[in-house]
């Protein structure tokens, strides 16, 4: 489909992207390639999770690319989405003062979240974990590493006590205010190391498979919305997991921060649990 | 042209206009004159299509124009407030206004302009701005503004209440020519009954809600209809008393002093005696016997009051009686406070009005 | 479309089951946006009033730069604030970041500019000859601006209405040095309608957005009232 | 104890006042006099603090008031707007407000205010909402309000430009009572010269940005010192003419017409002759010779025009005289244009003015 | 604090290097909001003149409800022309989320209750004499309305002038329905000052986001000394 705005030759492509993945820049990165290669305009719409996959389900965007497995798979069910590919994956990770006052380095992650909810219920004025309470795909990671621990997050974490506050703001907005009161939160790496410079917090807990954050792409779905932009849609998703941005996906960071941002999920699909088809098949 | 049939004007609880007849004619300089509060500028705004009877109809021309508001009807008329406001911009524009309206040609507008500016004697002003005239200024500014459209109906709120009388004549001038030579009718409202005088071809003494007479200057003036007009058209004597035979003349009794009156009265009637001050004769208390018919009181003179040019000179004769008389005659009579006197003045100069 | 017909039932809904959560939002709202625009009318009015009396030099350049500064976006003054009491800031022993007394001071340093600026509008709208006859009559400073102020209440209530409506509306500023925390005690959570709105809509639940914005302007309403009846009195 | 050091103003590029030189002493009745746009109401302004001088001093009991503006010299002055402006309140708050200001108790405000409300007889307006009075109405406010604070010196300008004569005659009562009890000095602004000089022991003529002429009333109506003021103060008939000798009396040559003065004047010297029409004379063309001395001139009637109660009479006796008698007068002696007539005056009567 | 200074300097940078994108989503700002103040004029003043002179039954509540929508949140005002104009409201057929022309409607629907409220202070600031003599003077109903906005015209364009500044700086709703879109072209790319600041802050960069503030309140003083320059004309 084409708007009035753009020349007639050049097609457009509308992403609903979850923000992590836009506030590191990889899209910016990716999207000169596709377009040259392509001759389309890519639209980015960064927004939470909860949002973008309102975009997508009303059909305001060609394809959502965001983090949550549960509500990727509502969505898909609903036959809002098709055709989703798994591109890159990364690690949450449990940041915290230095001081580390409920002492739950290196543990677990299960582990280290009943401590520290344990130390909070309990009335160490010292511990404090910050939610970002905003239904975004981190959110519900956190909210699935509750549960992991064996708590009913809606009674027995959330609203039991001032220990646990809920942000109900972005990843930044909740790294510097956990940063302020010197307390835990879940955060995606990416985000966490764009900010780092400005924070005392530290990771505390960064390894687990709990802890895997994964990236897709999907379709929405042409069925539902007839005159929306398939093709070009196709051709973003098949781009992103081709070989050559693969590699692009692996170095992306590398120079800025000593460490990469993203996996690229080509070869780790059994790690990450999906089929092989979802990291590798094109779509027709 | 304009008829005024029971109109009335109401605001809250408080009743201005009462049911005011009237007819002011084509061509005619009509004045309304009234004490202050009395409803001249409520009256002169309901004509102007700037607020709503709540009672009453006026029409213009056979036309009720509060029935179908409509501007050809209100661009018939031009009007001069009370209070002056200006646009806030140069005089020329401020006077441009109307014309403009009306879709004049530029060069029109400036050639009038610079008529009307010289009308009011403020030639050269035309690029000051508005805003920074004093208060006779702007009134003039506002004159030449309704005056410039040259409107059928001039109504005029106190036009002159705030210039010296240079200014003053020469307004009054412009409003005669302009009535003169266009044939436009005026109403002008003026707590100057002088100036309704000098203007006005009719008066309408507008007082408690009505008018209380209609009339000439002449009929307002020497025969008002009431003690109340008396008292405002500045009729200085104006002694109660009871009427009372004498000789087959009529005479009336006030507190013992007899004053005869040309004017036929019932015997028995209660009276007020208007009489002009000007009518007087104020003469020394040995001086010649008065013409038999007349009346000549004697009586003291209580006080002399420089006023204008003259003085004012009061003299106790049981009540009292006031005229106005050169001070140079004052000099002459050599009268001074307490001097004995003589006043006289005949039975035609006293016009009598019936009290309630 | 029939997101803001749900949006209509679901604010009735809370309102009448008084849900808890919302009326302790609407009701920090409330204080908060209250409190904001009253410090900010104490410094507004006097600042306003010696600004349009004075006659200092760079008066002109001052009114430029108020009336500039109705530009401000919220975030820009949320940044400022917080750059100012975050705990590296030079306010930072206070403490004040994330609480509800940031919030506070963030709003009445958004709504000031506009409201010294309505201020001076509002002075200016009073008929020169009663500021001449205030004096003439031997006013000393405070009862001339007492009775210029008194003559020209309806412009200057209005001008409460407008900085209260811009600071009840505004988010981004409440975000930053707020926070939008939701804790279990009433005095340590921040959050109030406008951000509650943001999470409801980032989390696409439009409804609720609706329902919540419904609530912020029946209070708005609800002042207006206030303000209105105390203008005709 | 008003004292005016070569007071000047300038607006812009205009100077209004240029060097005003003036005394006004304590417990006077002082009123500025001038045409429309004198520079009255900025006289009246600068004295009352709310405007500054451009130049020279004004003093009140020696100081200088603008050298340091003091609320105690202000509180010691009260003016009367000459387009007043209420609040927005009761007419008895608006009257009020003066005295909260000298933190006055409640009880003693209620009753000056009430007081004051009486005294510009507006007794029952106290509860109106002052927004909605007529103009007149509004103007008594202002008054109350200036005098209720019962100020040392009282500044008027034009206060009873919207008012009508009984009104005015009661503002006036007021104002000479206040002046007389109280002691207050008072500087009053009128175009009303009649007004001026009913009121005032001295009136100040404002022309061209100076006083041209201060003095009482009498010399000012009746000695005017240029041809200016001479026209301002109402002299209809202002005659040029070259003085010449004649038989060792003064005599001026105007146009061929010789008219006697009394004053001695240098023969060849240009001047203008003022005469007061009152001061004139109108007799049938036929009747008895003036006596001998007193000028008696032939003419025929130009116009008659009423004015007032009188009439003014127009005749051409090579230059136009006019007199305003009454009608009375004018019906006695039949005048109509074109009659012949004889004007005649005593050479007392003529004041000559030199012209530049 | 050093952040602000650095804001400073990196404005400073910014604007003297000509940095094409802060310079594309600077022009784009303006457009925006000046098309929207202007549009939202052309309909709040015959608007607030309408409700000023009307004598309509329900004027008074009118004009209560419009003081009340001074506080409806810009996210608010985005989410209802969201809905409207998303593919799957009324008018999503046009295909405007996400554009520059949905910003304008947004910023255009967001100022005029306050511009239409202030057009009503603005008129209600007219001397009464002023509109009988105009009306004395025979003027049709455009030419009474052109002449009462020229004695308004001082507080009038201070009007403008909030209006712009709610405008420019408001940032809810151009997020919702402009999308804060970098794209390679000028036309399909909705981001502009504000939503880059956001964009700044959320990752942290408060001394970009501090110069980007810098350079709208610069846009917002050249616009309002174009605005005072006609006011004093
Ligand atoms: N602020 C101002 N700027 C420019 N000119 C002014 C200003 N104020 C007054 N003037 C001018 O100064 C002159 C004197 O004004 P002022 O009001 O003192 O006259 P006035 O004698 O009181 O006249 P009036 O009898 O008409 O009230 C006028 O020509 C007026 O236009
Ligand atoms: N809007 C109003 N509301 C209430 N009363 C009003 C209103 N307008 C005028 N009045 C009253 O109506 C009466 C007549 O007013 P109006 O202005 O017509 O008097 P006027 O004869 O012109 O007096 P003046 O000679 O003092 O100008 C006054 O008592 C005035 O207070
Ligand atoms: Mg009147
Ligand atoms: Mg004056």
């Amino acid at each position: 489909t084409t708007t009035d705005q753009t020349p007639v030759e050049k097609q457009q492509l509308r992403i609903a992207t979850t923000t992590s993945l836009d506030d590191t820049k990889l899209l910016a990165h990716l999207t000169p390639i596709f377009e040259e290669k392509y001759n389309a305009e890519v639209l980015i719409v960064s927004a939470g999770t909860g949002k973008a996959l309102e975009y997508g389900q009303r059909g305001d965007v060609d394809v959502m690319m965001v983090h949550d497995r549960a509500r990727e798979d509502t969505f898909i069910a609903d036959g809002y989405g098709i055709n989703r590919r798994v591109f890159a994956y990364n690690y949450f990770v449990l940041v915290g003062p230095e001081s580390d006052p409920a002492g739950v380095a290196n543990m677990a992650p299960e582990a280290a979240f009943t401590a520290i909810r344990e130390k909070g219920t309990a009335g160490d004025a010292n511990v404090i974990f910050v939610s970002r309470g905003d239904a975004s795909g981190t959110h519900s990671k956190e909210q699935s590493l509750w549960k992991a621990a064996g708590f009913n997050y809606t009674t027995e974490v959330k609203g039991s006590g001032d220990w646990y506050q809920e942000a109900g703001t972005g990843m930044g907005a909740t790294l510097e205010m956990a940063n302020e009161k010197e307390a835990y939160t879940l955060s995606d790496i990416g985000t966490f190391l764009a900010y780092k410079g400005d924070l005392d917090l530290v990771p505390i807990v960064d390894e687990g498979d709990s802890l895997l954050n994964v990236y897709c792409a999907m379709q929405i779905n042409p069925a539902k919305y007839p005159d929306i932009n398939s093709t070009v849609a196709k051709d973003w998703i098949n781009f992103l997991i081709s070989d050559e941005i693969q590699q692009e996906i692996a170095s992306f960071g590398v120079d800025k921060y000593g460490q990469p941002l993203f996996y690229a999920a080509q070869d780790d699909w059994e790690k990450i649990g999906v089929t092989e088809a979802e990291v590798k098949d094109p779509i027709a | 042209m304009i008829e005024l049939e029971g109109v009335r004007k109401q605001f809250d609880e408080k009743i201005v206009l009462d049911g005011v007849v009237g007819r002011i004619e084509r061509g005619e300089i009509f004045a309304v004159i009234g004490p202050s509060g009395s409803g001249k500028s409520t009256l002169l705004r309901l004509i102007d299509l700037l607020d709503t009877p709540t009672g009453g109809a006026i029409r213009v021309n056979g036309a009720d124009i509060h029935a179908g508001k409509s501007l050809a009807i209100q661009r018939m008329m031009g009007m001069v407030f009370q209070k002056p406001a200006v646009f806030n911009t140069t005089v020329a524009e401020n006077i441009a206004v109307g014309l403009r309206f009306r879709g004049a040609r530029e060069a029109a507008i400036r050639e009038k302009v610079e008529e009307a500016l010289e009308m009011v004697d403020l030639s050269g002003y035309g690029d000051r701005r508005a805003r920074t005239l004093s208060g006779g200024e702007m009134q003039r500014v506002a004159l030449a503004r309704a005056m410039v459209i040259e409107p059928e109906i001039l109504l005029m709120d106190e036009p002159t209440a705030n210039l010296d009388p240079v200014s003053v004549a020469t307004i009054e001038d412009l409003v005669v020519r302009i009535n003169r030579d266009l044939g436009t009718t005026v109403l002008i409202s003026t707590h100057d009954m002088y100036q309704g005088q000098r203007l006005a071809h009719r008066l309408g003494v507008l007082m408690n809600g009505v008018f209380a007479q209609v009339g000439t200057p002449r009929e307002v003036f020497t025969l008002p209809a009431s003690r109340e007009v008396a008292r405002f058209v500045g009729i200085e004597n104006i002694v109660d008393g009871v009427v009372v035979g004498e000789n087959g003349a009529t005479a009336v009794d006030a507190g013992g002093v007899r004053v005869r009156v040309a004017a036929p009265l019932a015997p028995g009637e209660r009276v007020s005696l208007c009489i002009r001050s000007e009518d007087l004769r104020i003469a020394p208390a040995d001086a010649a016997k008065a013409p038999p018919g007349k009346n000549a009181l004697p009586g003291t003179v209580a006080s002399i009051v420089p006023r204008g040019p003259f003085s004012r000179v009061t003299v106790d004769c049981g009540f009292a009686l006031s005229s106005v008389i050169s001070w140079k005659r004052v000099d002459d009579l050599d009268l001074r406070e307490g001097s004995s006197v003589t006043v006289s003045f005949a039975p035609e100069s006293v016009h009598a009005v019936r009290r309630e | 479309m029939y997101e803001i017909i749900e949006g209509f039932l679901e604010a009735a809904r809370l309102i009448v089951t008084l849900d808890p959560d919302v009326i302790a939002i609407s009701v920090r709202s409330i204080i908060i946006s209250l409190t904001a625009t009253v410090l900010a009318s104490l410094v507004a009015v006097p600042l306003g009033a010696a600004i349009y009396f004075g006659t200092f030099p760079g008066r002109k350049s001052l009114i430029n730069l108020i009336q500039t500064l109705y530009s401000l976006p919220t975030v820009v003054v949320g940044l400022l604030i917080f750059l100012l009491i975050s705990r590296v800031g030079p306010f930072g022993f206070m403490r004040l970041l994330f609480t509800p007394t940031a919030m506070v001071i963030a709003q009445t340093i958004l709504v000031l500019p506009i409201m010294t600026g309505l201020t001076i509008s509002a002075l200016s709208g009073v008929d020169p000859v009663i500021r001449d006859t205030l004096r003439s009559l031997g006013a000393t400073r405070l009862q001339f601006l007492a009775n210029i102020m008194r003559e020209a209440k309806f412009a200057l209530l209005a001008t409460v209405a407008i900085g209260f409506g811009r600071a009840i509306s505004e988010v981004g500023a409440a975000i930053l040095v707020g926070g939008n925390i939701m804790a279990s005690s009433f005095a340590s959570s921040t959050r109030v309608l406008t951000t509650a709105i943001s999470l409801e809509t980032s989390m696409g639940n439009i409804s609720e957005s609706i329902a919540l914005g419904i609530i912020l302007l029946a209070i708005a309403l609800a002042v207006n009232l206030v303000i209105t009846t105390i203008q005709h009195r």
